[in-house]
């Protein structure tokens, strides 16, 4: 596969490693009341599609970025790149 | 019809024509008490099982497609009971003595080829760790034995001891562990339901399930609607994707394992050997091609192929601990979609649907589990308490901290 | 002065030089490495500093720049990787905390690398065997971090004809001679 | 021998005489010949023998769809079994033989089983061999596994090398035929980054197999031209003897090269082949057709060929397989056989055409409407029997048969990402269909246009077509004109009422295996063949899966659309192995990691051991010692009792800088980091999400805004990792900035009561390390040995007064002779990872062994360090009920009762008396070693509620070794339980 980095352009998905859902970003809040389920449910029940998801991966042998990849689980034709830390602060920001 | 030397000696004499369908085609009926979604090994077995063991009726398995045709049909074939914790290894052992009369059992030749597994140690740390596991299967009445270097050379000489990057310190040999003709297995478990009644129900895709207050009451299949008192799914590769029909989240992610065939040799591996340094297994079947694999494909998917890295890096694993294998030849790689869990261990369990089961999360193990996983679920469905074996398979360990984590990678699916 | 000798990453007292067929390999140690990141929301104050005090204006992304004795490659985002003669620059990476202060952070990576200098007509066919980078289209200032041989390197064209490989300096051993067999292999 | 069946012209250089054997008997042949074409031009036809009848087999083809002409090529490590004799090319030297017989190929003891096939039918193993029940293992199974494969590997180390490597271009062309090279100049002339494939070593496609495809020149003479501008063309790249065997994501192909299979051996240095990874903006398959055979009776005897492949040998290799040729087909294409041999003065005493309405050609008789019934022969052909229109029988006499049964687009690729072939009456062949690789592009016979004019044309317009989608603009080139009009084919599967007709030969799966496949429900596709076999030896079905189909889609009275298809897989063709392993082989395998005094450790004789990818000096023997024990005994002792030297280099080392470098520990540490003072370390333990222990290190402060890190040897890159997601993706906006610096500093731990004495004599004289001015857990940034920059860290992994100094790593080998040196008053040792090991269990510190990915913080007795008061990686789950009940398991120390005897690491532990099982187990063995301090074996452990059970005996049980060991419970602080000597 070749992952098209927004910053560096495509690059062989073999220098990536891969995380998995994106959702991965949303880590809750530890002091909240359901903190135990929301934890459970942020790292256990991750999204797996049939389809598009969004996932994370990190360019271990680049430029060290993690990126979240929007991509076809059933075709592998990869519709989107972001800089994870880009979509991370957006988050933040969106929370606030 | 039984099947045996003397039968077959007779249809030879007499141009074959009195075999008939080792499984009907049956129109599915209205309902039934029980619909097994998934005709791969675990969803035929738990049917045969059903039937012949706990005495049930009116059952059904559906098929989205062929029987066989998942990761029964495309697996590397190996049988083992070599597991380390207490919630893996009385099930795997209970599977491997399922499969040791296997045959007999259902009348059909699986070969079931118990030539030995060799899981390979290459650090004093790994032997170590092979040292506990052996201990372990042992105490759970299973077999081990710890080779030193010589041990291994004299079984394997062919194997690269004088110019390895991570030399061979000897190994953990399971001589019960062998392979099984994979495809034998889907059929016997098929002939063997039908014999006793199962409808198996090929080309019929469930697309969802019909639930009233809490209980299920059947499937919605591309056949029509097929009403059911207990409803068992088990469809691993695609558990996300049905399951999801009933509204539920799995800890399961979808990964491709990618297998390997060489093209036929004469006999030149007797075992299984496991390299402890790389991702390679290798076996050789009784056709002659070796059949081998590694690592799965690192990312999410539902696409039955993978890609050239793991292909080099499972060859490149191979010809570092094999050098003569150069010579030989790939003649075919496939990729099986695997229910890769979150802690590397399967699920068999009750959902909190009222009569819907849930069978799946096998990572790239599901196959040695085939016979003890359909009996297990079989147990589960006809008694609803899980059978002594498969206690822990729970869906909400991870919920309550009680994950079965034999490789210690933690929530990573694509670790274990 | 110190009295510690130092050793070339392949282990010698002096740095090695193979030739085999056109192409030449050279292991380059007369080089201080140090990285500079940018602190949060201050590229553009790093920038600034080193092009005020040393000339040196940090290169954009998959790029190098240079201002003798200078040069920098870009190594990730807002993060740079700036070099610098060891016999002059030893304490590069001081030298660079000084101009950039409090907008950077600073690391010493001097040897956390091995380098080694390939050159010759057949640099294409070499490089072809040991990375994925698209070397026929590499332009010279063009520098890649990528993996070759199974190692993180930066791959940096230098000319048409000059590409130079910083990769990890233990395993200095296993990539000259990864580079030594490509170039047999092609000679 | 002569080449009795040499004829005239062909593509062969006559001045290069080129001498091979086969089966031991030596044979001349020429340069551009394959070994089949040299054997048959030497009157060779039996080349083989099949899997499981072992029926007498020569080639069917000439090409690498081969499934019959099978051999092994070479010999010793060199030796490659099941190599097609069709694709070998020859070399002067080669020597081949034949394979799956015994004693010889003529006589094959094994043919017995051709005797008994009636009881060898699809699927007779699954219905027998069932009883006794211990015999399948003990006899059946061992005779059959004795009976597979065809040929062997000798099980030396295959002595070639390998390369791989990574190419790019625009377009990717696979195959150079007509449409191929078509392509190839219009896009090369275009400008574009081209690359032409072929698995071929001499390109041209059919072009080089036939006489009249063009009109006005010959088929290779436009090859040759059209080779020679391409070869002129920088942005060309023309690729012989290069097959692409798979189309991966996103337009990445594999190929692989074979750059010496054409020489007696590789040059020194130098490839055998080549495997490429090729990144591709398009791909256009111009692969072209393969024939089929038609099923009759005894349709597989030596001399029975494809047509086009008689047609191939004759007109490129100038060979015939027999001075005497009948041929039988469905289609005009094969009249051209019969001409083409006819022109060369070989017999063609008919042409048998199923078709009642077969053209005519002149000077041959065509016996239309006509069928063969059965074939005679055993080793090779002597007569065909044909059945004529009316119904009579005749015999001809012939040597060899040219058969076709149409032709099948040779569209493996396209079906690479499951693509599936749609059928299509036209051609009455499977044709690509949707789902192509994105990218990938087919034209040529590939597609179902099955002419040359087609194929020229097709392959021009798909890259004007593929060149536009990426904005290049190319321009129709002139092409020649081409001679021969779409053929008409009615379609002809099997002769009815054979008792015994191939489909798949080589696995020998008849029509009979077929219907009985059918007639016991296995009537899908996917089933069918993996009841039968069918498809599943070396040529992948290529010449046998259509036949097959149409076979099942008779008897189940669909359509062949209706009855389905199957997709092939890569490879394409098989691949070898060593292609995929390229040079990552033997030392090679990975790379390795040497640490700063790694020459120096050599000078001194240490004994090395793999830590990973490093290599570390695991002890260093003394003259005298002849166990390793005595060389660990040694190190540890003289460390404790004095001091020792240990490179500690491999542990992973984090720059941790930004204002917020304390929030950001405290975030993926679980214990607290921003009250550390400058100057200062402190252990740290981290875990993972799900609150398992990961990994733990020391943590020093050089500047407020300034951390080193440090982790464990294993665990150094997936830290790193960690760490850069803690820092982008869960805390995007603090400012903190990271980077590795493990191989920039040499590290050593300097060890013992007189650590201090040593260090004073290399460090400046202006830096105090008294232990007052440098306590336990001190650290700073001093200079050594007159000037040098260093870190000096007052931290303890073996208990004793330690320290671990870092220098730039250049200087590391002089750093640690400068130790030896000034150490020598205190008799200095060096002491290996062995020693580190014992020491760290002799004190109770947890490793890897401790940390296995299952363990928790209060497994480790370390629960207070998970903070409460603050958020951190791992903190809430961490929590869960299944993590902490009371009877967790606690990590202690373990002492026999009897010092004599051995703590076992991998050892389980059962309480004193009762059942030894599964179900009583109380814990397992971690680390064990021998302490020469203590005087006894030890060990570390984990055990049920172990902290409160100090004191308690235990059975350490060793099943696998027959061991069982009475030990004591005791606490993992074997040594100095206080600390007091790291603060002495």
């Amino acid at each position: 596969m070749i992952i098209n980095h927004p910053l560096l352009g495509p690059r062989d998905a073999q220098e990536f490693t891969y995380l998995g859902d994106a959702s991965l970003l949303n880590r809750p809040d530890w002091q909240a009341e359901d903190a135990a389920e929301a934890f459970h449910d942020y790292l256990y029940l991750r999204d797996n599609p049939a389809g598009e998801h969004r996932e994370l991966w990190y360019h271990e042998q680049g430029d060290r970025s993690w990126l979240v990849v929007t991509r076809n689980t059933l075709t592998h034709e990869i519709l989107k790149v972001e800089l994870a830390r880009d979509v991370a602060k957006a988050a933040g920001k969106a929370a606030q | 019809m039984r099947f045996s030397a003397l039968r077959l000696f007779k249809e030879a004499l007499t141009g074959h024509k009195g075999w008939g369908p080792q499984w009907r085609d049956p129109e599915p009926a209205d309902a039934y008490d029980y619909v097994i979604v998934g005709g791969g090994g675990h969803g035929l077995a738990t049917a045969y099982y059903l039937a012949k063991e706990f005495g049930a009726a009116r059952i059904a398995v559906l098929e989205k497609g062929w029987i066989g045709g998942g990761n029964v049909g495309r697996n590397t074939t190996i049988i083992r009971s070599n597991y380390l914790l207490d919630g893996n290894e009385p099930f795997y052992e209970f599977s491997l003595k399922l499969w040791e009369n296997l045959e007999q059992d259902f009348n059909y030749n699986a070969m079931v080829s118990q030539r030995g597994i060799l899981n390979l140690v290459h650090t004093d740390a790994q032997r170590d760790a092979a040292r506990r596991r052996g201990n372990a299967m042992i105490l759970n009445g299973s077999d081990a034995e710890l080779l030193d270097t010589d041990g291994v050379r004299a079984m394997y000489p062919f194997l690269n001891f004088d110019d390895a990057r991570f030399p061979i310190k000897g190994g953990l040999l399971h001589r019960r562990g062998g392979t099984v003709r994979h495809d034998a297995v889907a059929w016997g478990y098929a002939r063997g339901a039908d014999m006793r009644g199962v409808d198996i129900i090929q080309n019929c895709e469930v697309t969802g399930f019909r639930i009233e207050n809490g209980k299920v009451l059947g499937v919605e299949t591309t056949r029509g609607f097929i009403g059911a008192k207990k409803v068992g799914v088990s469809v691993a590769g695609s558990s996300s994707r049905v399951m999801e029909k009933a509204g539920m989240r799995l800890p399961i992610e979808s990964h491709v394992l990618q297998a390997f065939v060489s093209e036929g040799l004469k006999p030149f591996i007797d075992g299984v050997i496991t390299y402890g340094a790389g991702h390679f297994y290798c076996s050789q079947s009784d056709k002659g091609g070796l059949v081998f694999g590694g690592d799965i494909d690192m990312y999410n998917t539902y696409a039955q192929r993978g890609n050239l890295p793991v292909v080099e890096d499972v060859i490149e694993s191979g010809m570092a601990l094999i050098p003569a294998l150069g010579r030989a030849r790939l003649l075919r790689s496939w990729g099986g979609i695997m229910d890769m869990s979150m802690d590397g261990s399967p699920f068999i369990d009750k959902t909190h649907i009222d009569g819907l089961y849930f069978n799946g999360g096998w990572c790239y193990g599901g196959f040695k589990a085939t016979p003890a996983s359909g009996y297990c679920f079989a147990h589960l469905l006809k008694t609803d308490r899980p059978h002594e074996t498969a206690t822990a398979y729970r869906l909400d360990r991870f919920m309550t901290g009680h994950m079965i984590d034999e490789k210690g990678q933690g929530a990573q699916p694509n670790l274990h | 002065m110190h009295k510690l000798k130092p050793i070339t990453p392949l282990g010698g007292d002096t740095p090695r030089v193979d030739t085999v067929g056109s192409i030449t390999i050279t292991e380059v140690v007369d080089q201080a490495l140090a990285s500079v990141a940018a602190r949060n929301d201050q590229a553009g104050a790093v920038q600034k500093a080193l092009a005020d005090k040393i000339g040196l204006s940090l290169p954009e992304v998959g790029q190098s720049s240079q201002a003798a004795p200078y040069a920098a490659l870009w190594m990730g985002p807002e993060q740079w990787m700036v070099m610098a003669p060891h016999d002059s620059h030893e304490l590069l990476a001081a030298e660079l905390k000084q101009i950039v202060a409090d907008t950077a952070s600073v690391s010493e990576q001097t040897d956390g690398w091995c380098r080694f200098d390939v050159q010759g007509a057949g640099l294409c066919d070499l490089f072809e065997r040991l990375s994925n980078a698209p070397v026929r289209t590499m332009g010279s200032g063009t520098a890649i971090r990528t993996t070759a041989e199974h190692l993180g390197v930066f791959l940096w064209r230098l000319a048409e004809d000059h590409m130079a490989v910083l990769g990890p300096r233990s395993s200095a051993a296993s990539l000259h001679h990864g580079l030594l067999a490509a170039a047999k292999s092609i000679a | 021998m002569t080449q009795s069946n040499r004829l005239n012209g062909g593509l062969i250089n006559r001045d290069a005489s080129l001498s091979f054997t086969f089966d031991g008997k030596s044979y001349q042949g020429y340069e551009g010949d394959t070994l089949a074409s040299a054997l048959l031009a030497n009157g060779v036809r039996l080349m083989g023998r099949s899997f499981k009848y072992h029926r007498p087999r020569g080639p069917l083809t000439a090409g690498s769809e081969e499934p019959n002409a099978l051999v092994e090529l070479r010999s010793g490590g060199r030796q490659e079994p099941n190599t097609r004799a069709t694709v070998a090319e020859l070399y002067d030297g080669l020597s081949a033989n034949s394979q799956n017989r015994w004693p010889s190929l003529e006589r094959d003891f094994m043919a017995i089983n051709d005797r008994f096939s009636n009881f060898l039918t699809a699927g007779f193993y699954y219905k027998t061999f069932m009883w006794p029940k211990a015999f399948w293992e003990k006899l059946y199974e061992p005779i059959i596994r004795k009976a597979a494969g065809l040929g062997s590997l000798t099980g030396e180390d295959d002595p070639d090398h390998y390369d791989k490597g990574f190419l790019h271009c625009d377009l990717l062309i696979i195959g150079a035929g007509p449409t191929g090279l078509a392509a190839a100049l219009t896009a090369g002339r275009a400008g574009a980054q081209v690359i032409l494939a072929d698995e071929d070593f001499r390109m041209g496609g059919r072009l080089i197999a036939e006489t009249g495809a063009l009109a006005d020149i010959s088929g290779a003479d436009w090859v040759d031209q059209a080779l020679a501008e391409l070869a002129s063309m920088n942005n060309v790249r023309v690729m012989p003897r290069t097959t692409v065997f798979g189309a991966y994501d996103h337009g990445i192909y594999g190929a692989v090269e074979r750059n010496a299979d054409h020489l007696i051996a590789p040059e020194a240095d130098k490839p055998r082949q080549t495997l490429w990874r090729i990144y591709s903006k398009r791909a256009l398959i111009a692969t072209g057709a393969i024939e089929r055979p038609i099923a009759f009776e005894n349709n597989d005897r030596p001399g029975i060929l494809l047509a086009g492949a008689v047609r191939s040998y004759a007109n490129r290799w100038a060979a015939t397989p027999a001075q005497s040729v009948v041929v039988f087909a469905n289609n005009d294409d094969a009249h051209q056989t019969a001409r083409d041999l006819m022109a060369q003065g070989i017999k063609v005493p008919a042409i048998v055409d199923t078709r009642p309405d077969a053209a005519d050609v002149e000077g041959i008789e065509v016996l239309k409407g006509a069928e063969i019934i059965n074939t005679s022969g055993r080793l090779g052909l002597t007569s065909v029997q044909v059945r004529t229109e009316k119904g009579y029988t005749t015999d001809l006499y012939c040597e060899a048969l040219a058969m076709s049964g149409g032709w099948n687009p040779n569209l493996g690729l396209t079906c690479h990402q499951r693509g599936r072939p749609v059928w299509s009456a036209d051609i009455h062949a499977f044709v690509p269909g949707e789902g192509l690789p994105v990218g990938q592009i087919v034209a040529g016979a590939a597609k179902g246009e099955m002419s040359t004019e087609a194929a020229l044309q097709g392959g021009a317009a798909a890259a004007v077509a593929a060149l536009g989608d990426l904005g290049i603009t190319a321009s129709p080139v002139d092409l020649p004109a081409a001679a021969d009009a779409p053929v008409s084919i009615s379609p002809f599967w099997h002769v009815k009422g054979a008792k015994r007709a191939w489909l798949d030969y080589q696995n020998d799966v008849t029509v009979k295996d077929v219907k009985l496949a059918h007639q016991e429900n296995f009537t899908s596709v996917e089933h069918l063949k993996r009841y039968t076999t069918l498809g599943m030896a070396t040529d992948q079905g290529k010449t046998s899966n259509v036949g097959a189909l149409a076979v099942m889609a008779e008897l189940t009275g669909k359509s062949i659309r209706d009855t389905g298809t199957t997709i092939f897989r890569p490879p394409y063709t098989p691949v070898a192995m060593g292609a995929f392993g390229g040079r990552a082989v033997g030392k090679d395998f990975h790379p390795t990691r040497l640490t700063p005094s790694h020459k120096w450790a050599e000078e001194q004789g240490a004994v090395f051991v793999e830590v990973g990818n490093w290599l570390r000096a695991q002890w260093f023997p003394r003259k005298g010692e002849t166990h390793w024990r005595q060389s660990v005994d040694r190190e540890v002792l003289q460390t404790r009792n004095s001091v020792g030297v240990c490179d500690v280099t491999t542990l992973g080392k984090i720059d941790v800088q930004g204002a917020d470098a304390a929030a950001f520990l405290n975030m993926v540490y679980s214990n607290a980091f921003a009250k550390l003072p400058v100057g200062k370390v402190r252990y740290g333990l981290m875990l993972r999400e799900d609150g398992i222990a990961y990994d733990d290190g020391t943590t020093a402060r050089f500047a407020e805004d300034h951390f080193v890190v440090t982790t464990t040897t294993a665990n150094a890159v997936l830290v790193y990792r960690n760490m850069e997601f803690v820092r982008q993706c869960l805390c995007p906006d603090m400012d903190v900035q990271l980077i590795s610096t493990t191989e920039a500093w040499a590290q050593y731990a300097v060890a013992g009561p007189n650590s201090r004495k040593l260090l004073q004599k290399i460090v400046d004289p202006d830096f105090d390390i008294s232990n007052e001015a440098f306590p336990f857990m001190g650290c700073g940034e001093i200079t050594v040995c007159g000037g040098l920059r260093a870190r000096l860290f007052r931290i303890s992994f073996s208990g004793e007064l330690a320290y671990e100094i870092a220098v730039p790593t250049r200087y590391g080998d002089g750093l640690m002779r400068a130790l030896m040196e000034a150490g020598e008053e205190f008799d200095v040792v060096p002491y290996g990872t062995e020693a580190l090991g014992v020491m760290r269990i002799e004190k109770g510190h947890a490793t890897g062994n401790e940390l296995n990915g299952t363990t928790t913080a209060l497994n480790l007795g370390m629960a207070r360090m998970v903070s409460a008061k603050k958020d951190c990686i791992g903190n809430v789950l961490s929590r869960r009920e299944g993590l902490n009940t009371p009877d967790a398991l606690a990590l202690v120390g373990l002492k026999p009762v009897d010092t004599n005897e051995t703590v076992t690491a991998g050892g389980h532990l059962m309480n004193a008396t009762g059942p030894v099982d599964a179900a009583h187990d109380q814990g397992y063995v971690t680390s064990a070693a021998y302490s020469p301090i203590l005087e006894s074996s030890i060990g570390l452990g984990f055990v049920k509620g172990g902290s409160d059970r100090m004191g308690e005996k235990l059975r350490l049980v060793n099943p696998l070794e027959s061991q069982e060991v009475m030990v004591e419970i005791v606490s993992a602080h074997f040594l100095d339980p206080e600390g007091e000597k790291l603060r002495a």
